[in-house]
């Protein structure tokens, strides 16, 4: 094959946000938000697979999933819903501003997002609390008050708070790694760093991944809180 | 081949013979594709190996009609492979009516196998040549696999779930059983013997016990069962207040509340069993115990081939006092009355383990008959 | 370029588009009032469990559109991220074809297989646990080794 | 046609003058090894590690084969072989066959391929090697440290509450290294769509790139499921979050169901870059453009994609549903054309072709045979039928080794001959690895076929111990022997190639005479690829074995030697002048 020297030669005229490996900015904008998206399908079927059990257990276990959910305290579900949502709209509104190249917008946004995982993670604290004092921890010591079990029989209350902390825990744990990514970035504008200020695509990434956070407890919330009664 | 370097398995059930002609047919295949590519590349290696003076003009690249011709020529080939297979499969997987059924426990590192009359045996399994058997399998820990090669049927045996395989031996003699799930230290331990005997020295085999005792049947110890938890304290003759009748209910359409419906069959009673509340039949409310923990499984399948008996008969329980009795006396154990063997409670009063005390089955077989005889006077 | 924004890099428009407050206000306004739909129709009996479910599920799903298209500005996106998104969730979907095995056969819900009494109690096959070095060998064909 | 003549004998004298500065050679220190994000050098460090995993997953395989050649053992205990019978699987299958080519071939060559500086995002690359390597940790630790005994499949309820084993460690370790496969995956798909040199359509890339591209889709969408599954399992052990315990209802055939979702792509992980590797040297051996170029292009993605539609087939006794059974195996039935339209499009291309038998293509031969056996003995295991006696013995053992062995190792082997000139910059020698090629082969056959048989005699998979049925003996024999050569034939070309690294002659920019970018540039490259990125003109594969054949029987005429012993002698004048 023929090997001609292309236009776009090496090493004269890139910005600093432009890394060696491509041409120019389009390149590796649409790089870095493609990889992103399939980044974002693994973690589609991750908890899709612990969906996928979800579902086949509840519809082996309705009645007894309907009535161990019944220790789960809907208020709560609720309030973390709304600041989930919330923080969604910061996050937009800070890529809008990392766009607009408005410093001062990004930061207060960021801001409002991080307290906003923090009451999140509170709420969270304060229902997983709720739930061991309950004796509602799958493992040896789990159903030992049944008051809490709601008439659910135990096994399958045992299923389903496993579950229930496996999947809000998972879930948890995005959001925390959500946190540090987001302070990170927070610290990237602060300083003035021209991989954040000069290119808006690091904001746009953490946005996409908190926006997936966001979506996975839009699917958990009625899963797990909002159960019909078979 | 050689006697003492086999290189096929025995041929021993109804399905190995229609196994391994789908065998060889494919091997067949495997054999004529392996060659045709295998000479093709050597021809064409020699031929145009470089220097050589073949000529090379006017290469071809893509031509539709061979790359059409060598997709679809495997394809139809290999559906009708599909064909055969499934059909076997499907044989495989539908036991026949008429099939005797034998249960199977896997637990590390050991099988243990219960005929229907109660004879029970540990890692051998005897059956007669000739003879349809079911088998119903669970295991009590990990994962293992039923896995007889002369007999071309395997199955997992999977703990909280049923599963079953059937076969009709065809060949007497001596084969191995396996474990063919990886099941833990002692998995290449956990096996066998399986004995394919004459019908007739079977039959002799199991009237004698086999090689362990049981005293009971599965059915009798199964009523015992039901007496003991006072099961029929609310699961009487008839149905009443309290709960339906199990009489007459084997493999009968059961409305449920809601108005699901579902067959009385094993996988029904025994959920019923152990968690009631469920599926409760129309009309009544969950007042029964969950016996989920309670009783084990052996005492389920106990409590199975009692309710099996009762719900197959048709009159409800005052019908068959004497036949069955008649029945006994002439040897056959087939369908026992629950009444009849009810009879043995009285006889064996103190609970003792089943096969702890080896007595012979002719004389239990005469101690139930006598209850029996008893019992239908009473009537 | 400082004071221009961003997007005006790249000629295609993309993913750089701008996008105005009262579309994410509004998006998100609209989430919140569809959260509160989700929890009303959970707790309005529709006469079957089933209704129920899909109803919710159906709600989640238009809110994780909602989300998809707007907030992570798919709406703008290049066509490979579209593709993407959709081929992420069709694998899913494709995943739960696991569940055509537990549609298609009669499945038990067995529990209580065994007793959760570790050594025995009244199970007459106790679980080995811990797992024994040699297990009972009974019939007529215990195998020496060797 | 293209600046460089396809003749390699004018290529060896006219190649590109070497730079003098390679990937090689820019930095000696070890930070800057440990610390780069050039694709080149991250290919090498795969290389390294993974050399090292495949060497310990070989002992454990030869401790396996000795061991059975007695029937009641004389070696280890029967829990030792346990473990180290999954010892075996899960190094060769987690550390060495998802890893193998996309990680080292496919890292290294991708860019150079499409004609891009590097992978889209070299630090995430990067990060890849050392979660491999965190994984490779965790998992050997979890070995020397109480082992691990539930075999590479972790089968519940026995990993999750019967194995005294260390199986957590292990499973953390998986989970770990698939968290590599992902970032290479998430690396291969956007190098792919977004690094095109100018004038790289789709349809000029080579088959090696669209293959490795299926890998990528692959290993994103089926490694999170097992990852997530094996975490349930971590779960269950550590926090006694019942997910598949069938005591508290759970169910023990999800688990079977959410892993072979993966783990029947994963196969597809091991062989469909080994499909790359196999069209590179054919066509390049055979000098002569891939027959139905297309057709093998869309079957990788065919292969792909129908990849997920199949893991029920490993489950068709399981008590999975009788109907869903049926279905799984027409669709295995299915995904079998694609691999044999493949195998029959590579037989096609020796056709008319000016063929070379050197080390490379008698690999690359050597697999088209062992894969029509491995593939064609799937069918056995798809069909319903036979499936139910076959699976779970020795059959299913020798057939996924055929594939996986004889497909995925033999094209390793026939890549990394094929491209380490371009790698190292130097050149092994070829006698010797010519014979060991062919040595493979036996050792190979010798080793698997057997198993078939003893497979259909009833032998099952994971048994220690068959004194009870001594009539397996002889073939438990012959497969011993076979791996003592199979071994031999795997440690002569780790010393010939390790030799090579200074003993070796020097490479030409294009020693091979072939097509492709990798070539067009020096050996071993610059760190930047290419000096230039080059604009594409040319179709792939574009070879001429009619003007080549001229060109042999007048260089034949003129009696000068053949390429690679020119090559040799050129390398020597260069060093006498110095």
């Amino acid at each position: 094959m023929a090997a001609i020297a292309s236009d776009h030669g090496h090493g004269h005229g890139h910005d600093e946000a432009l890394h060696h490996q491509f041409e120019n900015m389009e390149q590796q904008n649409d790089s870095y938000i493609v990889g992103m998206w399939t980044f974002l399908v693994t973690e589609v079927m991750f908890f899709g697979a612990l969906f996928l059990i979800y579902t086949l257990y509840r519809s082996m276990y309705q009645m007894d999933f309907f009535l161990a959910h019944e220790a789960l305290n809907v208020q709560m579900g609720m309030i973390n819903t709304f600041v989930l949502l919330f923080s969604s709209f910061t996050v937009a509104m800070s890529v809008r501003y990392a766009q607009l190249q408005k410093r001062g917008g990004v930061l207060a946004m960021l801001g409002i997002t991080q307290v906003c995982a923090l009451a999140f993670m509170v709420v969270k604290y304060f229902e997983y609390q709720e739930k061991f004092g309950h004796h509602l921890y799958p493992g040896p010591g789990f159903g030992s008050h049944p008051e809490y079990l709601h008439g659910a029989t135990p096994n399958f209350a045992q299923l389903y708070f496993g579950l229930y902390f496996g999947m809000t825990g998972l879930h948890g744990l995005h959001v925390v790694i959500g946190m540090i990514v987001i302070g990170y970035l927070m610290a990237k504008w602060w300083r003035n760093s021209p991989m954040v200020t000069k290119d808006y695509i690091p904001t746009e990434l953490v946005g996409l991944y908190w926006h997936f956070v966001d979506l996975v407890w839009i699917f958990l919330f009625p899963l797990m809180y909002l159960m019909p009664k078979p | 081949m050689f006697s003492n370097f086999p290189a096929t398995p025995p041929q021993a059930s109804s399905f190995s013979r229609e196994h391994d002609i789908i065998f060889y047919a494919l091997l067949a295949l495997t054999i004529i594709f392996t060659v045709m590519v295998g000479i093709g590349v050597i021809y064409f290696v020699i031929k145009y190996k470089r220097g050589s003076d073949a000529d090379r003009s006017r290469p071809i690249y893509e031509d539709a009609r061979l790359e059409t011709a060598w997709s679809v020529i495997p394809l139809i080939l290999a559906l009708i492979m599909f064909y055969f297979g499934t059909k076997l499969f499907i044989t495989m997987r539908v036991p026949p009516a008429d099939a005797q059924e034998i249960f199977v426990i896997g637990k590390q590192w050991m099988w243990h196998v219960q005929h229907s009359n109660g004879v029970r045996e540990n890692n051998t399994l005897h059956v007669p040549a000739g003879k349809p058997f079911k088998l119903t399998m669970i295991s009590q820990d990990v994962i293992h696999a039923f896995y007889i090669p002369a007999f071309r049927a395997q199955m997992h045996v999977v703990p909280g779930r049923y599963t079953t395989m059937w076969f009709t031996p065809t060949q007497p003699g001596k084969y191995h059983l396996f474990c063919s799930m990886y099941c833990g230290t002692q998995h290449s331990e956990m096996g066998g013997t399986v004995v394919v005997m004459e019908p007739r020295e079977w039959a002799n085999w199991i009237e004698n016990g086999g090689q362990s005792q049981a005293s009971l049947t599965l059915e009798q110890s199964g009523e015992r069962l039901y007496k003991q938890l006072a099961c029929n304290n609310c699961h009487g003759a008839e149905d009443n207040m309290r709960a339906p009748s199990l009489y007459g209910i084997w493999g009968k359409k059961r409305t449920l509340t809601g108005g699901r419906t579902a067959i009385a069959d094993q996988s029904y009673l025994r959920e019923s069993i152990l968690r009631p509340h469920n599926k409760i039949t129309n009309g009544y409310s969950n007042t029964m115990p969950v016996y989920d923990g309670q009783i084990n499984e052996e005492d389920v399948l106990k409590l199975m081939a009692y309710i099996k008996v009762i719900g197959s008969s048709v009159g409800g329980p005052s019908s068959s006092g004497t036949d069955t009795a008649a029945a006994v006396l002439n040897g056959t154990k087939g369908t026992m009355s629950p009444f009849a063997a009810n009879a043995i409670q009285y006889q064996n009063s103190s609970m003792r383990r089943v096969d702890s005390t080896p007595t012979t089955r002719s004389g239990e077989l005469a101690v139930n008959a006598i209850a029996a005889q008893q019992e239908a006077k009473g009537n | 370029m400082a004071s221009t924004p961003l997007s005006s890099d790249s000629k295609h428009g993309g993913h750089s588009h701008v996008q105005p407050v009262w579309l994410l206000l509004g998006n998100m306004l609209w989430l919140m009032v569809l959260l509160i739909i989700t929890w009303w129709a959970s707790t309005f009996d529709f006469g079957n469990v089933v209704i129920n479910n899909v109803v919710a599920m159906l709600i989640a799903t238009i809110k994780a559109v909602f989300v998809i298209w707007i907030f992570m500005g798919v709406m703008h996106a290049s066509k490979l991220a579209k593709i993407w998104v959709v081929a992420g969730f069709g694998f899913l979907f494709l995943m739960f074809g696991i569940l055509g095995d537990y549609a298609t056969r009669q499945f038990e819900p067995v529990s209580g297989w065994e007793t959760n009494v570790p050594n025995g109690g009244a199970s007459s096959f106790p679980r080995q646990w811990p797992p024994q070095k040699k297990p009972e060998q009974v019939g007529e064909n215990f195998r020496p080794r060797g | 046609m293209s600046a460089i003549p396809a003749d390699p004998n004018v290529t060896a004298v006219s190649a590109t003058p070497r730079t003098e500065t390679n990937y090689l050679n820019a930095d000696w220190s070890i930070k800057s090894w440990l610390l780069t994000g050039d694709h080149k050098r991250i290919a090498i460090l795969y290389l390294v590690s993974v050399s090292f995993f495949f060497f310990l997953g070989s002992i454990a395989a030869g401790l396996i084969r000795y061991e059975l050649t007695a029937p009641a053992g004389f070696i280890l205990e029967s829990e030792t072989y346990n473990k180290v019978f999954s010892a075996h699987g899960i190094i060769m299958v987690f550390l060495f066959l998802i890893v193998a080519i996309p990680a080292i071939l496919g890292n290294f060559l991708l860019p150079l391929m499409i004609g891009a500086r590097d992978m889209a995002f070299p630090r995430l690359n990067l990060l890849s090697w050392y979660l491999f390597m965190a994984g490779g940790i965790l998992i050997m630790g979890g070995m020397i440290n109480g082992g691990v005994d539930s075999g590479w499949t972790f089968y519940v309820p026995y990993s999750s509450m019967y194995a005294n084993s260390n199986v957590t460690m292990v499973l953390t370790g998986i989970f770990i290294a698939g968290f590599s496969s992902i970032t290479t995956g998430i690396n291969f798909i956007v190098t792919t769509h977004k690094m095109r040199a100018p004038g790289m359509t789709w349809f000029r890339l080579p088959l090696m790139v669209w293959a490795l591209y299926a890998t990528g889709v692959v290993i994103i969408l089926g490694t999170p499921v097992v990852a997530v599954t094996l975490l349930c399992i971590i779960f269950e052990r550590v926090f006694h979050l019942p997910i598949f315990s069938a005591e508290l209802g759970g169910d023990p055939v999800l688990f079977q169901h959410l892993f072979w979702f993966y783990s029947h792509p994963a196969v597809y992980i091991m062989i469909l870059p080994a499909f790359g590797v196999q069209s590179e040297l054919i066509a390049n051996f055979a000098r002569k453009r891939v027959f139905g170029y297309h057709l093998i292009a869309f079957s990788s993605l065919a292969i792909a994609g129908l990849g997920f539609l199949v893991w029920g087939h490993h489950m068709f006794i399981s008590s999975e549903s009788m109907y869903q059974g049926v279905v799984f195996s027409l669709i295995s039935f299915l995904v079998a054309i694609p691999s044999a339209i493949k195998v029959f499009n590579w037989t096609a291309t020796l056709y008319k072709g000016n063929i070379r038998l050197q080390t490379p293509m008698i690999y690359a031969l050597g697999f088209i045979g062992l894969f029509t056996i491995g593939g064609l003995t799937g069918l056995f295991l798809g069909c319903l039928g036979t499936d139910v006696h076959l699976t779970n013995t020795y059959f299913i053992v020798a057939h996924f080794h055929y594939v996986m062995v004889g497909g995925a190792v033999t094209a390793f082997l026939g890549g990394l001959h094929y491209w380490w000139p371009k790698m190292t910059g130097r050149l092994y020698p070829e006698s010797i690895a010519k014979w060991n090629a062919v040595l493979v082969f036996i050792g190979f056959n010798l080793t698997f076929f057997p198993q078939f048989i003893v497979g259909f005699m009833g032998m099952p998979r994971r048994y220690h111990y068959y004194y009870f049925a001594p009539e397996f003996q002889p073939y438990h024999i012959m497969s011993t022997l076979g791996s003592t050569v199979l071994a031999l034939s795997f440690i002569i070309p780790g010393l010939y190639l390790t030799r090579s690294l200074s003993k070796g002659a020097k490479a030409s920019a294009n020693p091979w005479g072939a097509h492709g970018l990798e070539w067009e540039t020096s050996s071993p490259p610059p760190t930047s690829n290419f000096d230039q990125i080059p604009v594409v003109l040319d179709e792939v594969y574009d070879f001429d074995p009619v003007t080549e054949h001229e060109q042999d029987k007048a260089a034949q005429a003129l009696e000068v030697p053949s390429y690679l012993s020119n090559e040799a002698k050129s390398a020597e004048s260069e060093k006498e002048k110095r």
